[in-house]
């Protein structure tokens, strides 16, 4: 069982599909185990780029001739970018009314 | 590229450092606050303007990564397609006429 | 082949030869060495020039004000920047107690390699380019938003009040004027059919069947804004807000001297030499030219774009930081938004190639009519718009010399009163 | 083996990614932690150039860096939350735990060794499924696309920046998504400007003032609640709301 099969240039598909599997579990490690918002937050955008790696390895190695796989990419960068931003503004509206962006303090609906 | 421009900026800086004389004295080391003692922590009252005009950025950011692509493959566009594009850039048009008419984009 | 014109093909060609002779035994470590050599020169070439520029401006801003300029550094002055370098080699670096080590050092590097990245891209005659990417445009753009990360590094780092606002006003300004330059790319592109440096310049040249007209005559609005947005993303001349308000001592680079400060200075002017190379390449036709061998031309477009540089530095007063922003939000970037629009219609009516109109059935035209026609309605809408915001500038003009009036009325009937 | 130069990258660029990733979630100072983030977001650049996706490199930089960084650095100076900042919360060794075993699924599941699990030989669980198939578990064989002359892995078009645009607004492929991930942006960074816009003090004092009555409002149901004989509550010192609000309108 050739480790190294229909490797592109060398680096076989799942040395990509292993990397971020990595990066998508620190992310999630981020988002649970972190005091501050913010770094939560950190987190979740460590996990959108391991969805992004895995997205264009399995164009890159699948299907190179057809949009789908960088479609998909492109609409993950969009999300990201406003889930952080309305993520951000949350947490500095909710800063600004209370002094404090603990997680475990945030409790009630009321901000 | 980008490898041998670090090198050779990290080699000026270390052969900087080599070069010139190291009296580090108390005085020197004091951060700049024209001459004054500084008053307080390096926090600042941060202007929440920064943040929000940032916020607009990122709206033009994305539709600039999402027209170049557009952009490259225009001359094959159908009419269709065309409205389409039309349609995206004027909902983005919104998003600055909203953060226009909110006063997000005044400086005071 | 003519020796002049392709002069610098020949010269790389030869040291080429000469490498892959030595290294024959392996030809990976032949070509790493090729592309290390060629970045080296490409750095020093940047860097060189940072001194050269340094020079030019002093002398030209100093003539526009009336005085000499540097004289006393050997003959003309012409040694100034040399010794500018030795002072900068030799002058002591302080870092200050509290500052945070590792990012206040590596500031400036991350500034000094973004702005040398650049030239990566950038295509100095036919054949004679860093890497030929088919997203060229995109990638200079890219690069010179990652460098305001650079200035916020640079702002926190040194751990003083000053630096850290000075940082946070210019990463504003950098955020605000990347978008006129990202928009006002696009018209560009769309021409030219593709991102890639060397085909914009293609379709500027007369060669393989397109009419060599550069693309300033089809996007004047493109090109004034994107100079102007590419002058204030460097934070230069009108627009260097960096190290004016009389709170923001020097901007960001305040705690840095010796040579991280020089790192930032070099940055800067490298920085603004690529947006000189790069309006030339997209908007004067790079190095295409008729009689001068091509990597002339791009010398002497680039220096005319440069001292364009100068000139406004030497003749403008400072805008004030909300004039700024307000210039930018308000008026280039809705203009240009606008302008974008026009010319997706625009470009869809008048086609060139009768291939395009069988497609997509708009009216077949002769390239400098659709020149033409784009012209007239990129300065239409410049127009437009300058005479939309006088008419805005005008009412609330008025409307605060309304203010004024009833107030000095009130002030007038109280004292009266009284 | 001698190693290719990707490979050598990848290696490089892979611990590049995974260090940064760990620092970003264990360390103290906020701000660093950012600058981490930007550091692995340079580093999965880096992969999309190994991909032949330099499109999208060059969309990270503009995107992530360029803009999401830039947000997550504001956000961090605006909220002081670098000080005294415990990295671990009450639940960080089991969430470590959790983590774990999720990597160590994910690794069987995409990893290259592929083995057959056989739920009915195993000793407690086997009697409950006894009749359960044994099931090959491990690295999916997928469909590697091949070039159709030479059977080499595909190479990518040179025009699949084109075809990529042309998807985004060809009316058969990508538009509805196009058009509803635009409006999507709009409306989210309208309702983000709308909650952090600059809120002038009048605004302030009247949101202070609403919370405030809406929490005396509560504990005066609560109060009521708990005396099912309700003493007549003193009444509020009539002065105290007047002055209040009227202060409020001076300002």
């Amino acid at each position: 069982m050739d480790l190294f099969a229909n490797a592109l240039n060398g680096i076989p598909l799942w040395w990509f599909l292993v990397v971020s599997a990595a990066l998508f579990c620190i992310g999630l490690y981020g988002v649970m185990a972190r005091k501050n918002a913010i770094a939560m937050l950190m987190g979740v955008e460590l996990m959108l780029n391991a969805v992004n790696i895995n997205l264009i390895a399995f164009w890159r190695f699948i299907a190179p001739n057809s949009p789908s796989g960088l479609a998909f990419a492109a609409f993950v960068f969009v999300i990201a970018a406003a889930e952080a931003a309305i993520g951000l503004a949350l947490i500095i509206s909710v800063y600004r009314s209370n002094q404090s962006i603990d997680p475990e303090k945030l409790d009630q609906m009321k901000l | 590229m980008i490898v041998t421009a670090a090198l050779l900026m990290g080699v000026t800086l270390i052969a900087a450092s080599l070069l010139r004389p190291k009296k580090p004295s108390k005085a020197k080391l004091e951060t700049y606050e024209c001459g004054m003692e500084t008053v307080g922590d390096t926090w600042v009252q941060f202007r929440v303007q920064y943040y929000v005009l940032a916020l607009v950025f990122v709206v033009f950011d994305i539709e600039a990564v999402l027209l170049f692509p557009i952009a490259v493959a225009f001359n094959a566009l159908p009419w269709l397609a065309v409205i389409n594009l039309i349609l995206f850039i004027l909902i983005l048009l919104i998003a600055l006429l909203y953060a226009w008419r909110k006063g997000a984009l005044d400086w005071e | 082949m003519n020796p002049i014109n392709d002069l610098l093909n020949i010269i790389g060609g030869f040291i080429a030869g000469i490498i892959n002779s030595i290294f024959s035994f392996s030809p990976f470590l032949a070509d790493a060495i090729t592309m290390g050599l060629a970045a080296i020169i490409l750095c020093t070439f940047a860097a060189l020039s940072f001194m050269g520029l340094t020079y030019a401006e002093r002398k030209v801003v100093a003539r526009i004000q009336d005085r000499v300029g540097p004289n006393q550094a050997g003959p003309l002055g012409l040694l100034q920047p040399i010794a500018d370098g030795i002072k900068m080699f030799t002058k002591e670096d302080t870092t200050p107690a509290a500052a945070d080590r590792w990012v206040y050092n590596l500031a400036p590097l991350v500034i000094a390699v973004f702005a040398l990245t650049t030239y990566a891209v950038l295509p100095f005659a036919p054949g004679v380019v860093g890497t030929n990417l088919n997203i060229g445009v995109f990638y200079v753009l890219a690069i010179g938003s990652g460098s305001i990360v650079a200035i916020i590094m640079a702002g926190w780092g040194s751990n003083n009040k000053y630096a850290l606002l000075g940082a946070f006003r210019t990463v504003a300004q950098l955020v605000g004027y990347e978008v006129p330059m990202l928009l006002n790319v696009l018209p560009v592109v769309m021409l030219a059919g593709s991102m890639g440096l060397i085909d914009i310049i293609d379709h500027q040249t007369l060669a393989n069947g397109n009419a060599g007209i550069p693309f300033l005559l089809f996007f004047p609005l493109s090109a004034v804004v994107f100079l102007i947005s590419g002058i204030a993303e460097t934070a230069r001349s009108p627009f260097d807000l960096l190290e004016a308000e009389s709170e923001i001592v020097a901007g960001f680079h305040v705690e840095y001297s010796g040579m991280k400060f020089a790192l930032f200075f070099l940055g800067e002017y490298v920085n603004a030499l690529a947006v000189a190379f790069v309006f030339s390449t997209l908007f004067l036709g790079g190095f295409a030219g008729p009689i001068l061998p091509p990597y002339i031309w791009l010398l002497l477009k680039a220096g005319a774009v440069f001292t364009i540089f100068m000139w406004l530095r030497g003749t403008l007063p400072r805008v004030r930081i909300d004039q700024m922003h307000n210039l930018n939000w308000k008026f280039f970037v809705p203009l240009s938004i606008v302008h974008l629009i026009l010319v997706i219609i625009l470009l869809k009516v008048f086609v060139t190639s009768p291939a395009q109109q069988a497609a997509t059935g708009g009216i077949l035209v002769d390239a400098w009519v659709q020149a033409a026609i784009m012209f007239v309605a990129s300065a239409l809408t410049l127009i437009a718009g300058l005479g939309l915001a006088a008419r805005r500038a005008r009412i609330s003009r008025l409307a605060e010399e309304d203010v004024l009036a009833r107030r000095r009325a009130e002030n007038m009937a109280t004292a009266g009163a009284a | 083996m001698a190693l290719t130069l990707q490979q050598v990258i990848f290696l490089a660029l892979a611990v590049v990614v995974i260090g940064a990733a760990l620092f970003v979630v264990t360390t103290r100072n906020l701000f660093r932690a950012a600058l981490m983030l930007v550091l692995s977001f340079f580093a999965v650049a880096g992969f999309y150039v190994l991909l032949d996706a330099g499109l999208f490199a060059v969309a990270q930089i503009l995107i992530y860096i360029g803009a999401i960084s830039i947000l997550i650095i504001f956000s961090v100076m605006l909220t002081r939350g670098m000080q005294a900042m415990i990295p671990r919360n009450s639940q960080a060794f089991w969430s470590a735990v959790v983590v774990a075993i999720i990597f160590a699924m994910l690794l069987l599941l995409l990893g290259p060794l592929r083995t057959t699990v056989n739920v009915a030989a195993w000793p407690i669980i086997g009697s409950i499924f006894p009749n359960a198939t044994p099931r090959e578990l491990g690295a999916v064989p997928w469909a590697y696309a091949v070039e159709p002359a030479t059977g080499l892995p595909a190479v990518v078009p040179e025009t699949y920046i084109a075809t990529f645009g042309f998807s985004l607004v060809d009316i058969n492929q990508y538009v509805l998504p196009f058009l509803l991930v635009a409006l999507l942006v709009d409306i989210a960074l309208s309702g983000a400007v709308h909650i952090a816009r600059q809120r002038r003090p009048i605004e302030v004092i009247q949101e202070r003032q609403d919370i405030a009555a809406e929490d005396a409002a509560e504990a005066e149901a609560i109060r009521n609640a708990q005396q099912p004989a309700p003493v007549p509550a003193p009444a509020l010192p009539e002065g105290a709301v007047a002055a209040a609000t009227s202060a409020a309108n001076e300002h």
